[in-house]
């Protein structure tokens, strides 16, 4: 056996440039958020009506918002929400929509297309639509951006564990398995899922940028975070008003966005490829 | 002169070197088996005669390859894409997925003669349809306009065959070409391919791993493992008088006729991959002829009976 | 394949039943109403009761809903509350404009995202499929509001090409177009790459070089082509988009359309409105995956075949 | 002679140009419509299609002259006749109560109507000078039926519709006949500007820049975030007037804590009403001290009843409420932590206000969550009447009577947020509302209901914005005095296009 | 003990496709009235094309497929009137070696994991040092060295593969074992190591065996008794090995395949023509169309199939 051949998916993630580099960003926007707290150097709700809109200077290096608070720590305090809001939302979608899916996709029949005509409809309105029913349905706030981006996305996962499973349900292994005897659950659980996950967690990884964005988008809307919790998307649209006047506050949260999706995407990209069944082959 | 004659051929795929030293000759109007495993470098062997290798990551790293007096290695790719398709064909292994799905089998087998021949629209069609003809295809009319989906596997590698030979070819390049197919129908098509070359006296490397096909097709066999030639001659003398012990050994694979239960017993140990290559003979840990120096020393190809073996310990000389 | 058109259709009834009660429930859970929109400063709490009781909103849900449905059967679509018209001349004003802006968006993220994607895919791993790709992904992270003003600023304000907003003249398309178009580019050049180095691995490529075709004519004329089969899946999907995505655009952009319509509606809660512009939506929606359906069938005998 | 305004986005999207059915009118509808009286800037009425006016001194009838020669868009004439078609056509109507207090209408001449009232009624002008007081010719009105305002709109006012696409746009020509406009404008003529577009932008950004690149000739309001941007303009002038609009913060006093006096005036009192004014607003506009806009004079009040910033007193009425500051700055009772909601709705402005008031709160020891929601999901989350605490609001509105729509009892949980209904308050409010002969009475009504209320502490007055519009001064000039309470039909009259 | 391990009466299956969503029901008969009884300890074979049906008769003999018609009968017990969960407990007897190696193992197991989900399935569990022992032996017995437990599926080669899959199906100590072209996939020389590995683990553990092929050579080496089918029916069964055969598709196949010696070269009987449409099977004898002998009455009647001298036949006629 060569080396090669034993090495895990991330692992190879991490041999590429690519997958090093976007890694180490995303780590350090995480750590951001862990240690926001110890890290920003002022409080993000303190607000200093003498001293609003300022330019960046050494004291406060992006500036400061129309109250007069201190843009880098809301930035930093901010990627908390940001993160949470991405992270949760999408893994609950990851999860609701692995279920459906992979029910729909195993069971098949009536269920199946019932299954499947809801979730086409749902991910064919735009995200900010159902976003927005949502919000009005149960209020605004955290809980009800990140319900909606969960609905928003949860079509996405659904269809393709579906597909997944569809496909994976008649591979010889699991005929294999119900030759042995196995029932259904020994076959949905140790089989088909941890088989239909990996192109899942891939997709999650990538909407996770996206639902940065989306929850950018929001704000632009005025929903999501309530003040004076600080988001990146939430500084950005109360930002949007300040285009002119203030531009440094839409510019750093706008990075930060920026520098967070693209090391998500890339690192997708590099799982991708080193998940990718034909180049485990060529290792073969 | 012989119409192709690659010498000492070594390929590379990244830090791999897949097939080290190949050697092989071969003549118009001849038939050349190349026999081997999985794995042993056939397809290798046939990729980088047509100038394929870049494809897959490969390049040739050593030796030449001369076709009717052209240096195929280090051909620039222009002239090389001239030749492919007109003067070098290939009949891929798999029928089923070797054939665009989305255009008619017609326009694929036009393509070449447009391509190459300088042909019209019409003039190819034409000269498809004779071709398909020619390949026995009862009604070739409307196979002519069909989609490779809307056909058997027969049927598509005849489609093949047809796309190979449409450019007029003086070398056909075969690999597996039957392995996918029903035995009646690897029946059918090796005929085909046999009668193709005794009446165009055309050149035909037929690469297979079924010693049966060799035997009832071949005038030369060239027998790969692991990446090198173990022992190339004449149909006749491989069968007769196989000298090295993995020729022995593939020949003894195959059930015959009247054989008794319990007498096949195949190649012990398991087919190495690029990068698990023994080192001395690459076939010595599946030998049951081999010697300490097996181990160490590398064998070289060298002539015997009218063809070359590359064991330290050929049939004759164990004997003696 | 007719049939199979009036067939698909014929199987949209049921799929719209479901829809409509679905639209319907959900708009009428969310709080709030209309009436709070119209009634006057001054005016009697008797007064309001008699505007809720003229919209029929004090009936039971279920019986609204009959209402509704009777008269969507019969093609009316009922009168706005808030914008007091009937909901399918709004419509009628709006869609164009929805459809003009969202068809050109579509086609430019179609055509620019394919021939980026096949740009970058047939030069795998040059400098120019790394830079293709990173702008787009670049590009992706501005959220569209953003761009859309990044876009005024450059090339209304400062090169003066086209006008700030409005839609009035085709050049006011231009920018909004290109807001949108970009987001999709991302999107369809993303698939289109990876669908054709996908395609590119396929034995029957392998089979064109040794026919002796150059690399650049495989790309283009056989892998492309195969690669458009998922791009269409996705596009087709997104083609709720086309009527109603526009929405931020349509605010920074000051165009009318549906989807800025369906907000208004829904921030009003003009009930009659919003469940006339999801109707359209999710009809614009199935109709997608038919017509995703049918320009499949167009590329792939396969499926053409299938659909006979 | 073209010229193209953005109009308030406040007024985007508003359907109709049907004075009598639409209870939401752009600026555009008063240059389609005139109306009998219309306002200056000091709120004092001037005549339009009425020359003169008087009231009986029971204040039982109104007799008005009519000025004659006046046509409509469709050559109809104006005169009594229509008149007494018009009022009663408000029956029924979303806009019925403006004429709720007329009883019949009697024609003395053809130029001469007396309005008959069932009760004196002192702002019977104010109303009449309402938008919804447009008078539409009445064949075209009948003839049209639901399409009027929608598909046309004919009045007698200084611009026809051309066309009108809502959310989008407003196109106008000028009324070549037009020779009737009030004594508030110099031009007494037709209006300067032939072609006038009214836009609708929702985004400011985009109405900025806009304004900057010369696409529009004027934004007629124009937000306070971008008044350095435009003042620094060469080219553009930015005019300010007096505002129309108060933010304030209601308190629900039908809930702990604010059932108790003490609790609310604290926290009205820790309301810094400068402090927002100069650092959110740029110190442009007015500090609000009481409920009402400071160019009513029903806002002059006694000075003792206004509310304005006290932190010490603030402090010292919760200490006295047994609100004992606690840990992390946050008082609390017996265990229980001054926790309260503040509510708001979605809209930069409220936003800030909101988040200003948060820490302003705070800082007197009351720690108070922001929820934020769209305008009719939080108004339905008024009417459970017991959800809400504090919200941040704003009206806008240039009558007393706004006092009764807050304050009154009738309409408790919304628009009442306060949810204040006491026999003095409902006393007060009856004799204001329905009790004065004259408007002098009317005033003085108001005035002692206002006192009453500001007295109860059921709202902590915050801001009052001013209106600030914005124009080109390449392509308009503006007439020096604006009249009228905005930017209206008055004063667009005088404008001319460079 | 009864003779007869198994006992196939009448077994009938149908699939029904669409052609597209509102495309015409289609329906093809895969598996078409077979009998036939698989005889204790002995090797049943079967040989037929490719889509003959083999595998589908395979699964529905298992129960991995439900019948529309006909019986299973395992020690004379109908396997269609057992519970779900009698029948899942059944498979302890009754085991499965899947065509392909390649994909029949699922990637995600540990060759470990792959051999211990017998036991976990039926509702062993054992201790880690009992489940060593247990793999230990399990890859001893199909001559695998236990170093390879921890490897995954992709590391291993396809014979080893298979091997991994024999041991599956060998873990619950079935006695019937049914092998789908346990070989097709695999090199010529694996090929001859596996047939070897099961004639010795036959004999060992006394083990019955339906073993399915499309290699007739291979089959007349490995079986007792050979079915051959054709288009879901069975033609005829030759009931030993070196029985002549008398349909002429037996022939015909046996003309097909290449014997590995030169010497006896010859033109190649073209077996003309290919598998009729399965949903449009003809009338009468599903091989006319391709057979030298066809008359009208084969194209019309199908020849039922007759007991005759102990060989059951399907033809009306049979060359002498
Ligand atoms: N693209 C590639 N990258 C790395 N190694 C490769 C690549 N293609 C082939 N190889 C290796 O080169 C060796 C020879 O491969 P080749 O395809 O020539 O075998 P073959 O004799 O044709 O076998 P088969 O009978 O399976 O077709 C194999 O060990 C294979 O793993
Ligand atoms: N699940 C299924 N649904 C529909 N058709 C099927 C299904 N399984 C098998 N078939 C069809 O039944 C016929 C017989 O298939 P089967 O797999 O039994 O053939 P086979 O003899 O095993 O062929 P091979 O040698 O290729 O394995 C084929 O035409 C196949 O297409
Ligand atoms: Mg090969
Ligand atoms: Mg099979």
């Amino acid at each position: 056996m060569s080396r090669l051949r034993k090495s895990s998916a991330l692992s190879r993630t991490l041999g590429t440039w690519r997958g090093g580099v976007s890694l180490l960003c995303i780590l350090i926007v995480v750590g951001g958020a862990l240690f926001a707290p110890w890290l920003a150097p002022y409080a993000y709700d303190i607000q200093n009506l003498s001293a609003t809109n300022q330019d960046p200077s050494w004291a406060h290096w992006l500036g400061t918002d129309e109250f007069g608070r201190d843009v880098l720590s809301r930035i930093i305090v901010g990627a908390r929400t940001s993160l949470t809001v991405a992270i949760t939302a999408i893994s609950v979608s990851v999860l609701v929509g692995m279920s459906l899916g992979a029910a729909a996709g195993y069971f098949g029949g009536l269920f199946d297309r019932l299954v499947s005509a809801v979730v086409d409809l749902t991910w064919s309105f735009p995200e900010v639509l159902i976003a927005l029913m949502f919000v009005a349905l149960i209020g605004a706030g955290l809980e009800a951006t990140m319900i909606a981006i969960s609905i928003a996305y949860l079509a996405q996962f659904a269809r393709l564990t579906r597909a997944q499973v569809m496909s994976i349900k008649s591979e010889t292994y699991v005929e294999a398995a119900v030759n042995l005897g196995a029932g259904h659950i020994h076959i949905l659980f140790r089989h088909l899922l941890p088989n239909a996950i990996t192109p899942v967690i891939v997709a999650g990884m990538l909407a996770m940028g996206d639902a940065i964005i989306l929850e950018a988008t929001l704000g632009f809307f005025g929903l999501g975070v309530q003040p004076p919790k600080p988001s990146w998307g939430a500084m950005m649209s109360s930002g949007t008003a300040q285009i002119f006047l203030a531009p440094w506050t839409i510019l750093g949260p706008g990075l930060a966005i920026a520098f967070t999706v693209v090391s998500i995407n890339l690192f997708g990209d590099a799982l991708i490829e080193a998940l990718d069944i034909r180049n485990r082959l060529r290792d073969n | 002169m012989a119409l192709l004659t690659v010498r000492h051929l070594c390929v590379s795929i990244g830090r791999l070197q897949p097939l080290d030293g190949v050697t092989l000759e071969l003549d118009k109007g001849q038939i050349l088996g190349v026999v081997g495993e999985s794995g042993s470098g056939k397809s290798l062997t046939a990729m980088a005669v047509m100038g394929l290798l870049p494809l897959i990551g490969g390049h040739i790293s050593r030796g030449s390859i001369d076709f009717d007096g052209t240096e195929l290695v280090g051909l620039n790719e222009r002239t090389y894409r001239a030749m492919r398709g007109q003067r070098l064909a290939l009949i891929t292994q798999n029928p089923m997925t070797s054939l665009d799905p989305m255009h008619t089998v017609g326009a694929q087998i036009d393509q070449v003669a447009l391509l190459h021949l300088g042909f019209s629209a019409a003039q190819a069609r034409t000269r498809t349809l004779e071709l398909l003809a020619q390949l026995r295809i009862p009604d070739a009319a409307t196979v002519y306009q069909q989609y490779p989906h809307q056909m058997s596997g027969g049927m598509k590698q005849r489609i093949v065959i047809a796309m190979a030979l449409a450019g007029d070819p003086d070398l056909i390049i075969a690999d597996e070409p039957t392995t996918a197919l029903d035995v009646t129908i690897q029946a059918q098509i090796i005929q085909i391919l046999v009668d193709l070359v005794r009446q165009r006296g055309l050149a035909l490397i037929l690469i297979t791993h079924d010693m049966g096909v060799v035997a009832q097709a071949c005038d030369k066999v060239v027998v790969l493992y692991g990446g090198r030639v173990a022992e190339s001659n004449s149909v006749h003398n491989i069968f007769a008088r196989p000298a090295h012990p993995y020729t022995r050994a593939l020949i003894g694979c195959i059930a015959q006729t009247g054989q008794a239960r319990g007498s096949l017993k195949g190649i012990p140990g398991v087919v190495p991959g690029v990068g698990d290559f023994a080192s001395g003979c690459r076939y010595h840990p599946r030998c049951d002829h081999a010697q300490d120096r097996c181990q160490s020393e590398v064998p070289l190809l060298q002539a015997n009976d009218a063809g070359q073996v590359a064991c330290l310990f050929p049939e004759g000389a164990c004997r003696g | 394949m007719l049939n199979f058109v009036i067939k698909r259709l014929l199987m949209l009834v049921p799929v719209f039943l479901a829809v409509s009660m679905i639209i319907f429930l959900i708009i009428h859970m969310v709080p709030g109403d209309p009436i709070d929109n119209m009634v006057q400063i001054g005016s009697s709490p008797e007064q309001r009761a008699e505007l809720i009781a003229k919209y029929g909103l004090d009936k039971p849900l279920l019986v609204q809903y009959g209402v509704w449905f009777r008269n969507l059967l019969e093609g009316d679509l009922g009168n706005a509350i808030i914008l007091r018209r009937p909901v399918a001349e709004l419509i009628e004003e709006n869609l164009p404009h929805s459809l003009l802006l969202g068809c050109l968006a579509f086609a430019f993220s179609a055509i620019v995202g394919v021939a980026s994607g096949a740009l970058a895919a047939i030069y795998k791993d040059s400098w120019i499929d790394r830079g293709v790709m990173t702008l787009i992904l670049l590009g992706s992270t501005l959220p569209s509001f953003w761009l859309g003003l990044l876009l005024i600023l450059v090339f209304a304000v400062q090169l003066e090409w086209f006008p700030v907003s409005g839609a009035r003249s085709w050049s006011a398309l231009v920018l909004p177009v290109l807001t949108i178009g970009l987001h999709g580019v991302a999107l369809v050049s993303r698939v289109t790459r990876a669908a054709m180095l996908d395609v590119g691995r396929r034995d029957f490529v392998l089979m064109l070089h040794a026919k002796g075709l150059s690399h650049r004519r495989i790309q283009l004329q056989h892998v492309l082509r195969h690669a458009l089969l998922p791009v269409v899946t996705i596009l087709s999907l997104r083609i709720g988009w086309i009527v109603g995505g526009a929405v931020t655009i349509e605010f920074v952009f000051a165009r009318p359309g549906l989807g800025s319509l369906l907000i208004t509606s829904l921030n009003q809660r003009d009930y009659p409105v919003v469940q006339g512009c999801l109707l359209m939506l999710a009809m614009a929606v199935m109709l997608g995956t038919l017509l995703g359906d049918l320009v499949q069938a167009s590329l792939d005998p396969r499926v053409r075949d299938s659909l006979k | 002679q073209d010229a193209t305004f953005v109009i308030n986005a406040r007024e985007n999207g508003f359907p109709t140009y049907n004075p009598l059915k639409g209870t939401k009118l752009n600026v555009a509808n008063n240059l389609i419509f005139d109306r009998l009286v219309v306002q200056d800037a000091d709120h004092s009425f001037h005549g339009q299609l009425a020359t003169s006016w008087e009231s009986a001194p029971d204040g039982m009838s109104w007799t008005f002259k009519l000025r004659k020669g006046v046509k409509f868009h469709d050559g109809e004439p104006f005169n009594a006749k229509v008149i007494e078609w018009w009022l009663p056509k408000f029956k029924g109507t979303e806009n019925a109560y403006m004429t709720e207090s007329i009883d019949k209408i009697v024609i003395i001449d053809d130029y001469t109507v007396k309005l008959v009232m069932k009760n004196p009624d002192p702002a019977l002008l104010f109303n009449l000078a309402t938008s919804f007081m447009g008078v539409p010719s009445p064949k075209s009105y009948e003839a049209l039926g639901d399409k009027f305002g929608v598909a046309a709109a004919v009045g007698s006012g200084p611009f026809k519709l051309e066309s009108f696409t809502v959310g989008q746009q407003t196109k106008l020509v000028r009324n070549e006949d037009y020779r009737w406009a009030s004594d508030l404008s110099k031009n007494q003529g037709p209006a300067k500007i032939k072609n006038l577009t009214l836009r609708e932008i929702s985004e400011d950004s985009t109405a900025f820049l806009e304004l900057k690149t010369g696409g529009v000739d004027a934004l007629l309001s124009v937000p306070t975030d971008f008044l350095p941007k435009l003042q620094a303009e060469k080219s553009i002038k930015v005019v300010m007037l007096p505002g129309t609009e108060v933010f304030y913060m209601p308190i629900n006093t039908s809930v702990e804590p604010f059932t108790d006096i003490k609790v609310r005036e604290a926290v009205a009192l820790a309301v810094n009403q400068k402090e927002i004014m100069s650092s959110l607003f740029g110190g442009t506009g007015a500090v609000a001290n009481n409920f009402l806009v400071s160019s009513l004079q029903e806002s002059k009040i006694n000075p003792k009843f206004n509310i304005s910033y006290n932190p010490d007193r603030s402090k010292k009425l919760l200490d006295e409420a047994g609100w004992l500051m606690g840990a992390g700055g946050v008082r609390a009772k017996g265990g229980v932590p001054l926790t309260v909601k503040l509510w708001t709705q979605n809209g930069t402005q409220f936003k800030r206000v909101t988040e200003v008031i948060q820490a302003q709160l705070k800082a007197v020891g009351v720690n108070a969550e922001i929820t934020v929601q769209d305008a009719a999901s939080i108004n339905a989350m008024y009417k459970k009447k017991t959800d809400h605490q504090l919200a941040v609001r704003s009206y806008d509105y240039v009558n007393a009577d706004i006092l009764d729509w807050f304050f009154s009892g009738t309409r408790l949980g919304y628009p009442n947020i306060s949810m204040w209904n006491d026999p003095k308050g409902e006393a007060l409010n009856a004799k204001a509302m329905k009790g004065s002969k004259t408007w002098d009475e009317r005033v003085s009504n108001f005035k002692a209901y206002h006192e009453y209320i500001m007295s109860q502490f059921l709202f902590a007055p915050i801001y009052q914005p001013t209106q600030s519009f914005a124009y080109s001064t390449t392509r308009l000039k503006m007439p020096d005095n604006i009249r009228g309470i905005k930017l209206a039909t008055q004063s667009i009259m005088d404008i001319e296009v460079k | 003990m009864s003779a007869k391990l198994l006992e196939v009466r009448g077994l009938t299956r149908t699939f029904t496709s669409r052609n597209g969503l509102f495309g015409r029901k289609r329906v093809m008969t895969a598996v078409a009235d077979v009998s036939l009884d698989v005889p204790r300890g002995q090797v049943t074979g079967v040989v037929g094309e490719s889509g003959c049906g083999k595998s589908t008769l395979a699964r529905l003999v298992l129960r991995l497929l439900e019948a529309d018609q006909g019986q299973v009968l395992f020690e004379g017990v109908d396997l269609a009137s057992l519970s779900a969960s009698a029948m899942r407990r059944l498979r302890r007897r009754l085991q499965f070696v899947f065509q392909d190696p390649y994909s029949s193992i699922d990637p995600r197991y540990t060759i470990r994991a792959a051999l211990l989900e017998p036991s976990q399935v039926q509702g062993e569990h054992l201790h880690a040092a009992a489940a060593t022992d247990r793999i230990n032996s399990l890859m001893a017995m199909v001559g695998l060295n236990p170093s390879l437990a921890q490897s995954y599926p992709h590391q291993l080669s396809g014979g080893q593969k298979q091997r991994i899959g024999i041991a599956r199906a060998l873990a619950l100590q079935p006695s019937f074992l049914v092998l789908d072209e346990p070989t097709a996939s695999l090199d010529v020389s694996i090929q001859a190591q596996i047939i070897a590995l099961l004639e010795k683990l036959q004999q060992e553990l006394g083990l019955t065996y339906l073993f399915i092929s499309h290699d007739l050579g291979l089959v007349r080496y490995f079986c007792d008794r050979i079915v051959v089918m054709y288009l879901g029916r069975i033609v005829e069964v030759l009931p030993s090995a070196d029985t002549p055969p008398r349909h002429p598709y037996t022939i015909a196949l046996m003309e097909s395949t290449f014997e590995p010696d030169p010497a006896k070269r010859r033109v190649i009987t073209r077996l003309n023509g290919e598998l009729p449409d399965a949903f449009n099977p003809p009338p009468g004898c599903a091989y006319a169309a391709r057979c030298a002998h066809a008359s009208d009455r084969c194209r019309s009647e199908r020849p039922a199939l007759v007991l005759r001298d102990g060989h059951e036949l399907a033809c009306h006629h049979p060359p002498t």
